[in-house]
């Protein structure tokens, strides 16, 4: 599912992000990505959305080079992949449905198709009761929580969660860990980068630790 | 894209711009007063030319026959004259009607004539141009044609009044043509960089929507659409306000200083013209969206 | 707000101006083109104005004799005109001059006038008025006084011509006045609204302020200097546009087209004129920020 | 220093958020308000932060009501409470040190007074590295931390942090809990909204939990 091999990332400001990373994670794999603030686990993920372009080294997804995507297939990509920012990215004006059924928008499925799956993905995550309501009058959970139905309204192969439950009390984390575990079992390859030690010792998938760019052995 | 999304998109476009009510309530006021400066011009410039045109009317070309010319070759010449193509009217002024016109000029002193036996001044056509041809170049050829008529002595046609008019329009019109593409110009860009500016607020939500896999026309349309529609209120807006401004000028200013200049008075833009500046806000609005992410996507944020 | 925060605010201020790079350049084009709106229009006016000027020079009074007046009268009567506010020059035309200029008007016809012993026409004064008097007022007022001096038999001014003219450019000047009024509001909005777009799109950045306990006057400074500077680039690029317009002009089509019209060719704004664009710049800018400050806390996100 | 009396907020939407809040804090304290998403931790504090008004209730701060407050002298209120915001709330192109400087030049300190402070207050967290990158471009943990520096480097007599360690690793937080400590025994009183069972269980501080917009017993 994704290879990456001796991958840099290095910002302008000269910040070495990612050095010389070189990482399997085979199809259907549950993954953790840990460590300190400031490791580069972001960075990972959004060179896994095509979100920036590695400095150097390759990306294979699914087999595909992530590097040679031509522009126009990259919103293809990303509609087989959902990804739950850290920062959420969530449209502030927009209803708590409209930013889930946005995903679903894009691909332009049916409107009814659109309701019921949108709907859907509110439910698992409890937000059937605040779906009217404009995402930024909503409270940090309700909102991480729209940005995780949104990831994964459209059943998309690959998950990437950064940091997914940073503002979710530990009932509702467990639950949202327990939704990407069926999403896991349905397929999907699943990759978190979480600082939650909790969550990382209870589970017991494979941990794949960032220390200053650099993964850990 | 697909047809199917095309709703949406619409939709967006309706909700985009009622979410960000403010700013293009503002982008419209600019729009419209952009377009109120371009209309404006042009309703100048269409009643200069119309007030010009009723002055040129008065362009008139006078020609003295030669002395002792028969009645029947009189009048062989002016039925030659008003075949013409220049020419829309001819009146013949005969030698005594020219001494009855100067003794009208001298006044009281015109006594003083009354020693002469036989009236020294020509007969003479006068001849009214065709509209088209009403300038001092219209003037000079026509009169070129007559003095290579047998039994034309001389044309005159205030040859230096014509030229001062001429020139003094001239200049208007060459002036006028300069501010007036200088303000197009304007005009279109202050409307497409307005665009410009309310995408350009709208960065962070276009970067969202490429985040959640939309393509480019998906992000576009609804942002076109949009411009569209501030384009589309900009020129109403405008018209109404030029309405409205020249209702109280035609009310207001008119009786008391331009009585008499011209008996329609003032007027407003032709039908044709409106649609057009309607159809300049639509596209304005469309072009000014388009260029407008270009440059978002040009530069780095 | 204290005197040792200035320099922090103006810092900030440029900074902003650096930071939203892209929406200020489109906001400062959008302000130089109105102002080259305006200021073109200013341009057309002082230039209409001032070939009409020297049209309006040729404006002069002809006042007649009575016949058989005294070589000390009519001395005596000139230096009366010649005393007169209205009166710049008085020149002399005796009888004989006035028959040898209708001899010239009638051209080749003139031979017909040999019969004449005596020349039936009028001497005259031909009367050129002081600038402030050149209008048909003027003429009118002249010659109302001049008919009251004893030895004047008749006046004439052309009223016609003069007139026309004067009704034309009051024409001019009233079309003129109330599209400059509405360009002047149009620019001054226009120029305001496009501040209260670049506010408007930092109102994120001011709410970030208030929460860190900034009072308003520190929040609105840096919007307020930012948007005098925005003014001022504005009103400097259009006063290079306008300038870059006028060289073109009179180096590329005046030549050609109003040769001859007037020595001087076209005027560029007098530089107080140019001065007050750019403080009309900096001053739209500071309104046009509090303005939208104003704006921008009325309204909920 | 914080007295709370029958206090109710609502949500134009019709949400109920806080629901009849009587609540005292004694200077110098160090509260945790915990709950589960969407129980109303945010907007207490926002209440306190008189970023919102309440519907209902009376709030005294310092024995002042902050509902009568006249509008010229909220400025001043909040330069003496610090606030960690959930969102971070950071001037995104500006750079650590100056979204950190920014609530001392408000104040209209001197320049040198100015840069020694916002240093110091970077060290605490750990972000001298970071002080020139514009915040935009750092990563969630450094941005929270941006935030935290920023609410403690005027040395407010109340500190509200909502949310402080979402985004952090475990040895941070611990790190930002003994900060928080320090500033609590030089006098401030301290209010941390944290979902972090690890943090609520390992300080002894006294726990406010809410409910649904209700105080539990
Ligand atoms: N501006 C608003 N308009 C309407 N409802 C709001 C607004 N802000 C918050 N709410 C609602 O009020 C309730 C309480 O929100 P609050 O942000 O206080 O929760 P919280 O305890 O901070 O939750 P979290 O742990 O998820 O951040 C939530 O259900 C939320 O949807
Ligand atoms: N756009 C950027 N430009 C420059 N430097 C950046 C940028 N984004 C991130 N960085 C730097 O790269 C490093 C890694 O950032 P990244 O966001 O990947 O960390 P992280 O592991 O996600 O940390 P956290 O747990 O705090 O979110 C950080 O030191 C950060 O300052
Ligand atoms: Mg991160
Ligand atoms: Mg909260």
């Amino acid at each position: 599912m994704i290879q990456m091999y001796h991958v840099t990332k290095s910002y302008p400001g000269g910040v070495e992000a990612l050095v010389d990373i070189t990482l399997h994670v085979p199809r259907g794999e549950f993954v953790f990505l840990t460590g300190a603030s400031g490791a580069g686990k972001t960075t990972l993920l959004k060179l896994l959305f095509c979100a920036e372009p590695p400095t150097r080294g390759q990306i294979l997804l699914n087999g595909r080079n992530a590097a040679r995507l031509r522009r126009a297939a990259i919103p293809l990509l990303r509609r087989q992949i959902g990804m739950v920012f850290q920062d959420f990215r969530l449209l502030p004006r927009r209803s708590v449905f409209e930013n889930v059924a946005l995903a679903l928008e894009v691909m332009g499925l049916p409107r009814r198709e659109i309701r019921r799956r949108a709907s859907e993905a509110l439910a698992w995550v409890g937000l059937e009761a605040r779906q009217a309501q404009p995402a930024i009058r909503t409270s940090g959970g309700e909102q991480q929580r729209t940005a995780i139905a949104r990831a994964l309204v459209n059943e998309p192969y690959l998950l990437l969660a950064d940091e997914p439950t940073g503002n979710l009390d530990p009932d509702i984390s467990l639950e949202v860990m327990e939704l990407f575990k069926r999403v896991n079992a349905r397929g999907t390859t699943v990759l978190v980068a979480t600082h939650n030690r909790d969550l990382v010792t209870r589970y017991p998938f494979r941990t794949v630790a960032l220390e200053k760019g650099r993964l850990l052995a | 894209m697909r047809l199917r999304q095309l709703p949406y998109l619409g939709r967006t476009a309706l909700e985009g711009f009622r979410a960000h009510a403010l700013m293009n309530l503002i982008a419209v006021i600019i729009i419209a007063l952009a377009f109120v400066v371009g209309g404006g011009f042009l309703l100048l410039v269409i009643n200069v030319e119309w007030a010009a045109e009723g002055w040129s009317e008065q362009i008139q070309v006078t020609a003295y026959l030669a002395d002792g010319l028969s009645a029947e070759a009189t009048q062989g010449l002016r039925s030659r004259i008003a075949g013409l193509p220049e020419v829309a009217q001819v009146r013949y002024v005969s030698k005594d009607d020219a001494l009855k016109a100067f003794r009208g000029q001298l006044g009281p002193r015109a006594s003083l004539l009354q020693g002469l036996t036989e009236s020294p001044l020509p007969a003479s056509f006068e001849i009214a141009l065709r509209p088209m041809h009403r300038s001092a170049d219209g003037a000079e050829r026509l009169a070129g044609r007559l003095r290579d008529l047998q039994g034309i002595e001389e044309v005159s046609y205030g040859q230096d009044w014509v030229r001062r008019l001429q020139g003094f329009l001239e200049f208007l019109r060459l002036v006028g043509a300069v501010i007036g593409g200088g303000l197009l110009l304007s005009v279109i860009f202050i409307v497409s960089n307005t665009m410009a500016l309310t995408v350009l607020a709208r960065r962070e939500e276009t970067e969202i929507l490429q985040l959640v896999g939309a393509t480019r026309s998906f992000i576009a349309l609804p942002l076109v659409f949009e411009g569209m529609i501030q384009g589309l209120l900009g020129a109403l807006l405008s018209l109404g306000l030029l309405y409205a401004a020249y209702e109280l000028f035609t009310t207001q200013l008119y009786l008391q200083a331009v009585a008499g200049l011209r008996p329609g008075g003032i007027r407003f833009l032709p039908w044709q013209l409106g649609a057009a500046v309607v159809g300049a806000g639509l596209l304005l609005g469309a072009i000014g969206s388009l260029l407008a992410l270009g440059r978002a996507e040009s530069v780095e944020r």
